[in-house]
């Protein structure tokens, strides 16, 4: 089924895209943000709120901030405390929060000491972690496989309580990962809420409680179907490193993962996301966790047909900045959508082709493939028809994880019986289609093949053109969706901070982190 | 989920939500006027909150409408009375045991598929030794004597077997009910034996994907199954009623 | 998308349905039967029933064969009774309906007197109808084309106003052949009931009068959507010559045609079927009509992977027998299915294969293409995700003519919105896979290609086997669906007989045909 | 079809035929109680003839129907009462006609997502001059001004603007309705506009596709708009409302 097309092209594309997140890497470096210390303090094992249900991390930065004394980072505060009291983290933690401790005004202690047992605490952090880690893959090594692509649904009932009976109801009829959509718009909230929710818009709040609940279930799922059923939540946003620590501690499979998105559908800051971004990924990187981006939002309010290169170039730049993150190809879950007017002439052909294409350029890469959504109407009949043909591409082009469509698209969040029937579509589709990409292949001369072509040479230019400009340049200049962002414009840019002279954070470090894998003695 | 006992309401997204679907055509153009149409029907069907999603046109003054709503209807776990209930089934061995040794006798069915219903498949899925759904059929059984008369077959040729031969039980599919073809049908058959006096001599069973349990105790019939029936099913009734008939 | 099979197994199968084809015609070409008769005297402009409603054809055949004079035929009859009596036809019918007409006792006239008035009338007759069927053969030609294939659907209120109406909306939404299902076994009745029904069980019954009501319909229909409306209507049964008369004299498109189904469904006597048919076919053929054949109905009770092969064994004999009554192959819609079990492995695949093994060994044949019905289940959605998936089979191998699987199959015959939701999904699919077939190849050495080689192979022996037992016997023997039928057993055997000294059918005569095309004066 | 006038009830396959589709979930895991369940809670929607026709486990003690039956529900065509009135359009000229010499002013429309909502596209279509369904939106026309706030527009921020500018009309779009989010969004802005003394001032419009007309009424909006509107409609109900205003 290989479209034929320049290898070379691809190259190209690829040393662009390594290019523009090489600029990007040297802007951010010396930079961290709010959101990037307080996953380090949650890292370390600081949790839970304080009388006004401010999360613990919360005040302990707010704190820091207030006084000027960011600059240095949380575990550098937070080492000085524990040398000076010989608290532990939570307890440091709890009277911060409870406003009975002044975190600068202890007396401080030698920086290399400080180091040396933040070093210390982060090894023992990443071992017993990267352990945790290890018995999972167990897990899902020791249970049967399912042939490709994975079938992933969402539950959005708000409640986090319905969301686990459907979520069971979802993997017992043969999902294989399951995503609890978040409450609207939680990307913009500068903190995680705390414990259990069962209020939410659209969606149930992401919250390490929450995340702990749904865990269970479905480990309780894979048990019981004999399948292991992967946990996936989304941590673009505000809290997006945040969110990616609170997914390792809690054992998430798959984390919904883009900066772009929260750049251009949320008007997130692109510098306080991007650092965020760099360090969420570097941590999930490090527990083998996959990430998968948003490219299909990219097309559900342009040209879908015209203007698809779009997703290619975002799938390149996304690709590299996963890497230089430390994150290796078969984690990195680049995505993309079927988003083609149902009224256009071959749409079947063009969307078979751009999966293809998206399969072929990035061959090891976990794809998520996405649904058709923006051109689904209340007709639920006409909607199944659409997902059917989603689902054949999907099966045929070999997609890794296929989010499902799903009949009620245009009416609300799915009810317990859309889920099934997707999920009922998708499996005979996999059952009956699984061998039409060893069957068949292309017309070398098509107009499938030509159309592939055709969207190689558009992303290279674009690539081009952003390589030139800088990526902060062309989100401003409309080149993502027509979208215009501002360098400082957007939520969230008072938390980035230069990082200062004391400043540290082990996680970073190789030596920790080799020592940390290998189980030496802190 | 756990299930409640009490009050069982329609799920749709939360525990008693009431959520129902329901989508039906009418004969309007559609416009403005047909669309409150659709809605005030839902409305008078009892539905609250009702979202009318999907207005089609079907052509040639027709119109469709897919609509949700939520429902105040409830109904008492307890409460449910069961028509066609969930008999214990027997196993293989057991029905030839028992045929065998308790009623004492090889039984004689007879199967048909009446009336200009062409339909065997079903019928022969209950009869033929190849059976259905990975049970063998009643002609697998060493105590049942099976004669398979086919479809298409007037009632009266049904008729004449019951006097040629000792029945002990009559198959009888029905598939195509299309204006109550099939009632037609069981109806005549039932009252021919009944005429013939030799309804009680024999157990009058019958079968297919859209018979009324109910309306075919009423037309006369002693059971009636419907889809997905299973050949086991079917030999497990027989027994239990030829044994309760000879107590 | 062509697969890699040996022309010279294909040519062999043809040799071997010729020669049972052969076989067939060398029985039955000296005999005729009572609805051949009656055709005969349709077709010269008798219409209508007596008093107790038997239809005039009807007492004519059974008033000449109750005195042992059918084996003359009816126009022997016919043409002696008005040299006797100057009147007309239909004058003549209604009188011998009235039973105020004795036409055995009438003087006998000169044998080569009445063939040459029978010769005069039916080259008038057929120049007259030639004529009605060039008008709408060029209705057609003005009217724009809609890309194949063509969308078939059925009505079956059982009431033909209820009928048009749903016929109107239909063609209204892009149905191009519309076909009216008949009232529940009308195939067992030896006559053709008479005027306008409202009245039927899963159907309505096949009229002059309600054909012509439909036609009206859809001629009005066509306009209105300016694209050609097809009307389809069924004449396999005891009366299949009669009806194809009545189908040529109302302007029906297409025929349903095909004496094994109703040997094997409707057990009627093989040899009264095949007569019938020949004369059907020879009619249709004369007037460029296409008749579809019912090789759907065999796997339907059969397992459809492992017997298919029988599809493709009735079609080889279903063409030769067409052929040698005179039709061309561009007007032998020769039919198939996608019955496969959704439960089956690789369905898609193996459907995929079928339907373009059938599309390459007839390419010029209209074929049919039937939808899953089987192993469908109440479940509508789940109905409707098999039926886009035959719709997108059916595109990609190019069928000629697709009827349209219904979302209610398993429930109900057609309501107004299933109709519509099947021609939107197919509409979409036609639109939008249109390419698939030039876009795409099979893979020379796959499995599925290894299907299709494996298909062939059995069919040629089957067929082989079927050349040596001869047709009747297989027949017997239970070659076709498992289902066994003697030769002189099943229904209307009674009404088929030799033809006699005097009997004649001057439309088998290729000189009057040839008059009545070129329009020369009789 | 002849469309009847009186009584209009729902056709299946024949005029009053009364069909209907009906499915919904239940809370219980499959079994014969479930359908029972199933078909009494149809029953007390009041449908007759009813066919259990799909009866599917959704796992996890959850279970899904499909149902056809009949209602004996029909309508009085005349009786219809038009929530969502289709007003007459006027043209592009004849708008911009009306404003400049009837209104005789240039009129200052502001559009805004409020709340969370992130969604954009639905006022996009109304007011960006690239329109919707082939009609240009609103900036095209030169007699209005158009702000455009775009998505997660807080209504303080709305409020702002009808301080600082001299607005005329406000067009709110509401996409995200779970739990009600849109209704209390809507709400709020009406309130806040009543308290700050300027609602009379202006036309406060609402649209989204899942806004109910009715509502959107009773919460304080003079207009409110549904799925699939045109900029055209929009366009002709302003000038309407503001001329009214005016006389
Ligand atoms: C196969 C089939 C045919 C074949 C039949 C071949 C044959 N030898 O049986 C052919 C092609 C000949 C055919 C023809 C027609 N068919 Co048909 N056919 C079907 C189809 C696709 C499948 C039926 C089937 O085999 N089901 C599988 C069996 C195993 O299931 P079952 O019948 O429900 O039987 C089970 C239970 O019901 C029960 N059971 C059934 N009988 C009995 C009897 C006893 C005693 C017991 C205990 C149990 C029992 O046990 C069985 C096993 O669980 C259905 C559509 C569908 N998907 O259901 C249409 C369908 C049944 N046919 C239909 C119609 C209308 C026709 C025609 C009349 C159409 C026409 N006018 O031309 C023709 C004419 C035939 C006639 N006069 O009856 C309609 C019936 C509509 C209705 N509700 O009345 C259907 C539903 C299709 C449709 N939507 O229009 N058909
Ligand atoms: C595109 C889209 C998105 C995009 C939005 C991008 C953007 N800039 O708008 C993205 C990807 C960002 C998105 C995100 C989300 N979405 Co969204 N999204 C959609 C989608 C696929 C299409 C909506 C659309 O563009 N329609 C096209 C426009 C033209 O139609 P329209 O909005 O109805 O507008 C017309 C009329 O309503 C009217 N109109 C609309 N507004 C106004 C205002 C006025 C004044 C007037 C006069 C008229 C008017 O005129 C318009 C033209 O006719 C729908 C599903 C669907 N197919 O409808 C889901 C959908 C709307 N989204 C939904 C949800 C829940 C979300 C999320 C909240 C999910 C989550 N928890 O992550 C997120 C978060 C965003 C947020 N906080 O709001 C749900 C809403 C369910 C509900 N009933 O509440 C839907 C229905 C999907 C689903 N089934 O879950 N979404
Ligand atoms: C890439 C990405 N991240 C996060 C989210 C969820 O975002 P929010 O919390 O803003 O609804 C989405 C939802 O579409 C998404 O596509
Ligand atoms: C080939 C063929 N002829 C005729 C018919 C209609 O036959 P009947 O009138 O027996 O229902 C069918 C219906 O399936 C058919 O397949």
């Amino acid at each position: 089924m290989r479209l034929p097309i320049s290898t070379e092209k691809v190259r190209h594309c690829r040393q662009l895209a390594a290019s523009i997140a090489q600029e990007v890497e040297a802007e951010i470096s010396p930079l961290s943000t709010v959101s990037v210390e307080r996953s380090l303090l949650r890292l370390v094992g600081i949790e839970g709120a304080n009388q006004e249900n401010v999360p613990l991390v919360n005040c302990f930065i707010d704190h820091i901030a207030r006084q000027r004394a960011l600059e240095d980072g949380a575990l550098y505060w937070l080492g000085n405390a524990i040398l000076a009291t010989g608290e532990s983290p939570q307890s440091i933690g709890e009277r911060v929060g409870a406003g009975s401790l002044d975190l600068v005004r202890l007396p401080r202690q030698p920086r290399p000491a400080i180091e040396k047992l933040c070093r210390g605490i982060v090894q023992d952090t990443l071992a017993t972690l990267l352990g945790k880690r290890q018995q999972r893959r167990k897990m899902e090594e020791n249970l049967p496989r399912t042939p490709p692509p994975w079938l992933y649904v969402i539950v959005a009932t708000g409640n986090i309580y319905d969301d686990i009976e459907q979520a069971k109801a979802a993997a017992e009829k043969g999902a294989d990962a399951v995503a609890v959509i978040r409450s609207t718009a939680q990307s913009l909230l500068d903190y995680v809420p705390e414990g259990i929710t069962t209020e939410g818009f659209g969606g149930t709040f992401a919250t390490g409680a929450n995340y702990r609940l749904m865990r269970g279930a479905l480990d309780e799922a894979s048990r019981q179907s004999n399948r292991y059923v992967r946990q996936v939540n989304y941590c673009s946003g505000l809290c997006m490193a945040e969110i990616a620590a609170l997914g390792v501690l809690e054992g998430l499979d798959i984390l919904v993962n883009d900066a772009l998105y929260g750049i251009l559908f949320r008007d997130l800051n692109m510098i306080r996301t991007m650092v965020d971004q760099h360090f969420s990924r570097y941590l999930l990187g490090l527990f083998d966790t996959i990430i998968v981006t948003g490219e299909d939002n990219l097309i559900k309010t342009i040209d879908a047909f015209e203007e698809y290169p779009i997703v290619l170039v975002s799938q390149f730049i996304n690709e590299q900045l996963a890497k230089n993150a430390g994150m290796r190809e078969e984690r990195i879950g680049l995505g993309h959508a079927a988003e083609l007017d149902p009224a256009l002439e071959d749409s079947f052909l063009w969307e078979l082709v751009q999966a293809q294409l998206v399969r072929q350029l990035f061959p090891r890469s976990p794809v998520k493939f996405m649904p058709p959504t923006r051109y689904k109407s209340g007709n639920i009949f006409f909607a199944h028809v659409l997902d059917t043909l989603f689902n054949l591409v999907s099966v045929w082009t070999e997609q890794a994880i296929v989010l499902l469509g799903m009949p009620t698209e245009a009416i609300h969040t799915p009810y317990v019986q859309d889920r099934y029937l997707s999920l009922e579509s998708a499996l005979h589709v996999r059952r009956a289609a699984g061998a039409l990409g060893r069957e068949l292949r292309f017309q070398p001369n098509g107009q499938g093949a030509a159309r592939a072509r055709q969207l190689l040479a558009k992303t290279e230019e674009s690539l081009t053109r952003i390589a030139e400009e800088g990526l902060w340049n062309s989100l401003s200049s409309g080149a993502f969706s027509a979208i215009r962002r501002t360098r400082h414009g957007g939520r969230g840019y008072d938390g980035v901070f230069r990082k200062g002279q004391f400043y540290l954070n082990p996680f970073l470090d190789r030596e920790v982190v080799r020592r940390a894998r290998r189980g030496e003695e802190a | 989920m756990t299930e409640p006992q009490s009050s069982i309401r329609p799920y749709g997204d939360r525990l008693n939500d009431g959520a129902v679907q329901l989508s039906f055509s009418l004969p309007m153009s559609l416009s403005a006027r047909s669309r409150e149409a659709a809605k005030s029907i839902a409305g008078r069907l009892g539905l609250d909150r009702i979202r009318l999603i999907s207005a089609l046109d079907l052509g040639n003054g027709f119109s469709y409408y897919i609509l949700y709503g939520t429902t105040a209807v409830e109904i008492d776990g307890q409460a449910i009375h069961l028509t066609d209930v969930e008999r214990p089934l027997l196993d293989f061995w057991r029905i030839n045991h028992l045929l065998e040794f308790e009623l004492k006798k090889r039984v004689t069915v007879v199967g048909a598929t009446i009336g200009t219903d062409a339909h065997t498949v079903g019928l022969d899925a209950i009869l033929n030794a190849k059976g259905f759904g990975g049970e063998s059929g009643l002609e697998r059984y060493p105590q049942f004597r099976v004669v398979n008369l086919g479809a298409q077959v007037p009632p009266e040729e049904v008729l004449e077997i019951t006097r040629e031969e000792p029945v002990d039980v009559l198959l009888i599919s029905q598939v195509v009910t299309q204006r109550n073809a099939h009632l037609e049908n069981l109806t005549l058959l039932a009252e021919m034996l009944e005429a013939e006096g030799t309804r009680q001599d024999l157990l009058l069973i019958c079968g297919g994907p859209y018979i009324d349990s109910q309306v075919a105790l009423e037309v006369g019939f002693d059971a009636a199954f419907g889809p997905g029936t299973t050949p086991l099913a079917v030999a497990s009734l027989i027994v239990e009623e030829l044994l309760r008939k000879t107590r």
